[in-house]
């Protein structure tokens, strides 16, 4: 491999930053159906946040802020080079990751027992508005559960490296973008939350 | 190589997300009342109060130099721009 | 020529190409003739050295930004004025409704008449209302300059009026499959009287003629995907088909039947209830069909043998 | 391929041969911006020959009315794998994967991109993604047959191996992205002492428009695609009207990322147009400025324009006269262009050799083509030309005359600096003008047919078509004559031709000032830039 003679840690954010616009482009084009939609289906699409679990919604809301905090937390702590605490935080992070999917799971279950998923009998019977809600939701928070993945195993091979040490206080880019894309996979929560769990 | 870093304290963050927990109630409470479209309105603005707070001080933006707040404001003008086109046609079909 | 109360279609847009295929020929001429005079003069032959180093011209530039703006604002302004005369159907003009599928199409006209080209009256606009059955086709006249995409689940219409008698394309413009380019047909436009006389003629379907199931296979499309003599096509052939065994998957499972006149008529109604294994759910469906249509066709499947 | 460049490349440093490794390896896992560029140069290269080739059978087919030698599917399988091949496998990755990741880094005065590992990792996903899209076609229901834009509800509804090939345009398109990444930070970051935003080449400029594109629309098509797959997958019914869904939101969602994309494919072209055309003229460029400046608003403005391949699909009245208008908009910056291109030539020196040739061409065909664009641009008139060969008669010209010819002259013109031999100037030029010959009658004859009425991706047509369609074969055998004269001369002089050292062209650009080839680091010690990138004061020739 080439070697570098000093690294270009602006760069690396701004390369980051960029990666990041490319996702929100990547969720940006599910919102512009949602918003087309929705605008179709208002009705429909009302009555399909109704029989989503609202607060089961909440709760993941608050799991994924959390998550976010840890993970800022732990930035904070491994530029104080107090790497341990940041290994916990990252410890955190990932901790409710997997709380977050493991309520994504029970929802998603539920809605496929009740035969709500894309393509299911009971939704092409339905009202059309309907079984577009639906298709969007499953898409959309699919996606988004990949990236939690995606996020979360990230999150944990970082942390070995702070515990090899190639990760600390003097060099920390690669926590500080692996929070990024942590952050980003909240920052679309945010609004999936409202728009498919409130907006009723 | 440290003077990139402003280090956050943990109190901010903190700070942080307690507002972000306050604006999540909040967003819960305004859609349970009956607003008519107002409450896509509130919710909406609400979320992006969220996504700007998570964005300035969890994403570091705020301490960040212009060129990224440029490019940041770049790509959600884009996004704003592909959705407010498509409804030149989806509003005068 | 043109004493209609209302411009025509082709009238319409002529003008409209003259003046930027003229606008555009004159940019492209003055381009390569400049360009061509420029390479010959300053050939490095002729000039061996430059003989100016400028970096630009501050005037210049905003003389071919201007220019160019107007130009182009006109153009824009021209071509959506005569769009507009595209999407205004004149008053009184004669209903028909054009229905596309996989490969064909089908013209109905208000009294409940039905045809596979279009027949239109000369002098006397017509509306096309455009319905697809199964996937996005194009309507398209070329002598008209007219077309519009013709999209399932959505009501788009097209208008045009035929100035002089005679026969005219009709093509499918959008891309619809593997018969594509086969989906064309006519527009035969017939003078006032003779028109009439064809739309009151016996029509196909309401009279007691009993329906062919040969001609009707052919203007249906079916033998665009259905051979006659066992080679295979997009959907299966129908050489022997009835009577025969055939495996299908019905609601998700897989079973054998035979293919007796219950099955054949389910087949052509709703096709996507059961599909016949290695074949794709591509054939379009036709609820709407007289029975006594749906009977020629059995009638015709059966004759193959 | 090593061995046979050796004598020529005698220095130790020279990146052909790199440190100790050798053979295949030091290729294909080599993170070298050279090697990598290289790499995507024969990788888009044979692609380009694939899809020709393919053309080549579809104008064979169209010789003549009926059946000529292959059947109606095979033929709509033929045009999309063609277009498919060459608009995500050619075109798009073709100048900034090649010659972006070749030159940019040195003309900008770096070492190398600013990520070179995520640079091999973008190679990698694109010929994993290409090989994808080919096992697509022997595998599952036969290749694809939707056309390169996979309009729904068509393609969730064939039985050919669209899913598997939609995948494979899904992971190219991420490669697409990560090369954009990599060339914006590598242009706001790795810039030389000296290098200022004023002093950048064009041909950078240009890619620093398009890395933007790259950046801000790929992810649409990759969601698009994602959503073609659960289409037919899943039976989401997200277009299916039958559900609720609209067919024309697919085409929005397409075309906001595929219109944008032809941009992809012309604007680096321009970036090398506007770098050969002052070396060839001894003479500044005329309005630098200007020119960067339109490369941005082209990339700005044609972001806007979708709508234009919608105005007969039903899409409002109201949207087709703001996409009429933008669409006209994006002209402005074009016609700046090109008058300062030719604005360049007056009381320059002159050299007409084989790069400046095309690149001359370039300016005319890239004009046809445009302005054509003008006419499906126009309300009125896209009506009638719509889905006919005057579409197929303009996309060609912008992209094979345009962005194609541009590639050739980039090959003249930048290959011998990297292989440190040259091509023979003749056959050269007897190649060029067989091109430029045939690549008119094919097309220009296309763009008739098209105003008569010939519909597009038709395998059959109505003998009023014939004799047009006759002349426009013809026009394809002497294009492949001359394609075929152009690359026998190119790589038999790269390998075995005239040494090609220094600067013979006389650029003023960063990567004239460095030995031919360049060594692996590029540079000895990192560059301070004191000059513009056309000031040829003191450069000989
Ligand atoms: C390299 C690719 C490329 C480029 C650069 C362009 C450039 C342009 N294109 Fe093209 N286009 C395609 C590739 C490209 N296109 C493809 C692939 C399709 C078909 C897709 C499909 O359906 O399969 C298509 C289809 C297409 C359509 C849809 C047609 C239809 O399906 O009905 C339209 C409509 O507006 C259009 C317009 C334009 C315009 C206005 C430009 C402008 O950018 C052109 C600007 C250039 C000039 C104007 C000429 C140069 C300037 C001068 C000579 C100076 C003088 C000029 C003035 C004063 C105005 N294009
Ligand atoms: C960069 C893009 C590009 C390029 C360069 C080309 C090049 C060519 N294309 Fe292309 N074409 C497209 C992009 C391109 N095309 C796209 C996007 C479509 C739309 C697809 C769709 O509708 O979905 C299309 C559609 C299309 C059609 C319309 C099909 C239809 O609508 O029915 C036709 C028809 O003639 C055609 C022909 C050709 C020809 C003859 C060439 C010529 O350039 C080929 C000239 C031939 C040669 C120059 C051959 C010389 C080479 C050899 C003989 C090989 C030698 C071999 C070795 C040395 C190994 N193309
Ligand atoms: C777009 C192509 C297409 C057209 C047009 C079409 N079909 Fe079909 N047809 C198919 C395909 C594909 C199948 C097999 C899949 C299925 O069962 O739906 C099929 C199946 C059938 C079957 C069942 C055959 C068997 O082997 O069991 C019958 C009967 C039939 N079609 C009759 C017709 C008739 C009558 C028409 C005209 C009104 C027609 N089809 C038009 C494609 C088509
Ligand atoms: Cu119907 Cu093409
Ligand atoms: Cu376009």
């Amino acid at each position: 491999m080439t070697t570098h003679p000093h690294k270009d840690y602006a760069g690396a954010k701004l390369g980051m930053w960029l990666f990041l616009f490319t996702e929100l482009l990547l969720f940006g084009g599910m919102f512009l159906l949602y918003s087309v939609y929705f605008k179709r289906y208002p009705q429909e699409f009302a009555a399909g946040g109704r029989q989503l679990d609202w607060i089961m919604g909440t709760v993941n809301t608050v799991i994924l802020l959390t998550s976010s905090l840890c993970a800022a937390m732990a930035v904070t702590a491994v530029q104080r080079d107090e790497l341990r605490r940041a290994v916990a935080l990252i410890g955190g992070t990932i901790l409710c990751a997997a709380g977050f999917m493991v309520i994504k799971y029970v929802e998603w279950s539920a809605k496929i027992g009740h035969g709500i998923y894309p393509g299911s009998e009971h939704l092409k019977s339905g009202p059309p508005g309907e079984s577009v809600f639906f298709s969007l939701y499953f898409i959309t928070t699919g996606i988004h559960g990949l990236h939690v993945l995606i996020g979360g195993a990230l999150l944990a091979w970082i942390a070995l490296k702070i515990k090899g040490g190639e990760v600390n206080a003097g060099n920390d880019i690669l926590l500080e973008n692996g929070a990024l894309y942590w952050h980003l996979v909240d920052l679309i929560w945010i609004f999936i939350f409202p728009l498919y769990y409130l907006i009723l | 190589m440290n003077e990139h870093h402003h280090i956050i304290s943990y109190k901010k963050l903190t700070a942080i997300w307690l507002a972000l927990l306050a604006l999540t109630a909040l967003t819960v409470a305004i859609t349970r009342v009956e607003l008519g479209g107002y409450k896509v309105l509130g919710a909406l603005v609400i979320a992006c109060a969220k996504a700007g707070l998570v964005i300035a001080v969890f994403m570091h933006m705020k301490y960040e130099g212009r060129l990224l707040r440029w490019l940041l404001f770049l790509a959600l003008l884009t996004l704003a721009i592909f959705i407010g086109l498509t409804f030149f046609d989806v509003l005068y079909r | 020529m043109n004493q209609l109360p209302f411009i025509s279609t082709t009238a319409a847009v002529d003008p409209v190409f003259m003046f930027l295929f003229g606008a555009c020929l004159v940019l492209l001429l003055g381009i390569t003739v400049t360009m061509v005079i420029f390479v010959l003069r300053y050939h490095r032959s002729r000039a061996p050295h430059p003989t100016s180093q400028a970096e630009g011209n501050l005037w210049l530039e905003i003389v071919w930004i201007v220019l160019p703006t107007l130009l182009v604002l006109g153009m824009f302004w021209y071509g959506w004025k005569e769009y507009l005369v595209l999407r205004t159907v004149p008053t009184g003009a004669l209903p028909v409704t054009a229905t596309a599928r996989m490969w064909s199409w089908e013209f109905r006209y208000a009294n409940g008449k039905s045809s596979p080209k279009l027949y239109v009256p000369v002098g006397k606009p017509v509306r096309v209302e455009l319905i697809s059955t199964d996937v996005i086709h194009g309507f398209f006249l070329p002598a008209f300059r007219v077309k519009r995409d013709v999209v399932p689940g959505m009501s788009n219409y097209a208008w045009f009026v035929a100035t002089k008698p005679g026969s005219y394309d009709l093509f499918c413009s959008q891309y619809c499959g593997t018969q594509h380019s086969a989906m064309v047909t006519t527009v035969e436009a017939l003078p006032e009287a003779q028109f009439a006389a064809w739309l009151n003629e016996d029509k196909r379907g309401t009279a007691a003629a009993r329906p062919d199931g040969r001609k009707l296979a052919t203007e249906k499309g079916c033998l665009g995907c259905h051979s006659l003599d066992g080679s295979p096509g997009v959907g299966p052939t129908f050489k022997g088909l009835f009577a025969g065994q055939v495996t299908v998957v019905k609601g998700g499972k897989t079973v054998t039947l035979t293919a007796d006149e219950a099955f054949l008529t389910e087949s052509i109604r709703q096709p996507a209830a059961t599909i016949v294994e290695g074949f794709p759910p591509i054939m379009p469906g036709n609820p709407d069909m007289p029975d006594e249509q749906v009977t020629a066709l059995i009638e015709f499947i059966k004759s193959v043998k | 391929m090593d061995s046979n460049v050796q004598k020529v490349t005698a220095q130790p440093s020279c990146f052909w041969n790199d440190t100790g490794k050798s053979g295949l390896t030091s290729w294909i896992f080599s993170t070298d911006h050279k090697r990598i560029g290289l790499l995507y140069f024969y990788a888009t290269f044979g692609f380009f020959l694939t899809g020709v080739l393919l053309g080549l059978l579809l104008r064979v087919e169209l010789m003549a009315p009926g059946r000529t030698i292959v059947g109606p599917q095979t033929y709509n399988a033929l045009f999309t794998v063609h277009g498919v091949v060459m608009i995500f496998l050619f075109i798009i990755p073709g100048i900034p994967g090649a010659f972006g990741n070749m030159v940019m880094p040195i003309q900008v005065g770096a070492r190398d991109v600013s990520f070179p590992r995520l640079n091999l990792l973008s190679w990698w996903l694109y010929i994993t993604g290409a090989i994808i899209i080919l096992t697509s076609l022997f595998s599952g229901g036969g290749a694809p047959d939707t056309g390169w834009t996979f309009y729904v509800p068509f393609s969730s509804r064939t039985g050919t191996n669209v899913s598997l090939a939609v995948f494979g345009v899904f992971i190219v398109g991420f490669s697409s992205i990560l090369t954009g990444v990599n060339f914006v930070t590598t242009i706001h970051r790795l810039r030389a002492e000296g290098m200022t935003w004023g002093r950048l080449p064009l041909f950078t400029w240009s890619l620093y428009a398009t890395a933007w594109v790259q950046i801000l629309a790929t992810p649409i098509l990759a969601i698009t695609l994602v959503l073609i797959m659960t289409e037919r997958l899943l039976g989401a019914g997200l277009f299916d009207p039958a559900r609720g869904g609209d067919p024309i939101m697919y085409q929005h969602l397409f075309w906001i990322y595929s219109h944008p994309a032809v941009y992809i494919m012309i604007l680096p072209a321009m970036g090398i147009v506007s770098d050969i055309i002052p070396v060839f003229s001894r003479k500044p460029i005329f309005g630098y400025k200007m020119i960067a400046f339109s490369s941005i608003a082209i990339a700005a403005a044609g972001s806007l324009v979708w709508g234009h391949h919608m105005f007969t699909s039903g899409m409002s009245d109201t949207a087709v006269m703001v996409f009429s208008f933008l669409t006209f908009v994006v002209a402005i910056p074009s016609a700046i262009k090109v008058f300062n291109w030719v604005s360049t030539l007056y009381r320059g020196s002159i050299s007409l050799e084989a790069p400046m040739l095309f690149a001359l061409s370039f300016i005319l065909l890239f004009s046809i083509g445009g302005l054509s664009g003008l006419i499906l641009g126009s309300a009125a008139t896209d009506v009638h030309v719509h889905d006919t060969h005057f579409v197929v008669g303009h996309f060609h010209y912008v992209m094979f005359g345009g962005t194609g010819f541009a590639i050739f002259a980039a090959m003249h013109y930048w290959l011998p600096k990297f292989y440190g031999r040259r091509y023979a100037e003749k056959p050269a030029v007897v190649a060029w003008a067989l091109m430029f010959t045939g690549f008119n009658v094919l097309y220009f004859t296309m763009q008739v047919l098209g105003m008569k009425g010939m519909p597009r991706r038709y395998y059959d047509y109505l003998p009023e078509f014939a004799t047009l369609n006759l002349v426009a074969t013809v026009g394809s055998w002497i294009l492949a004559a001359g394609l075929v004269i152009m690359l026998v001369n190119l790589f038999r002089g790269l390998w075995w031709g005239a040494p090609f050292e220094g600067n013979p062209w006389g650029g003023a650009t960063l990567e004239w000032s460095i030995p031919t080839p360049p060594p692996t680091e590029n540079f000895v010690e990192e560059p301070t830039v004191t000059h513009g990138p056309y000031d040829f004061t003191g450069i000989g020739r």
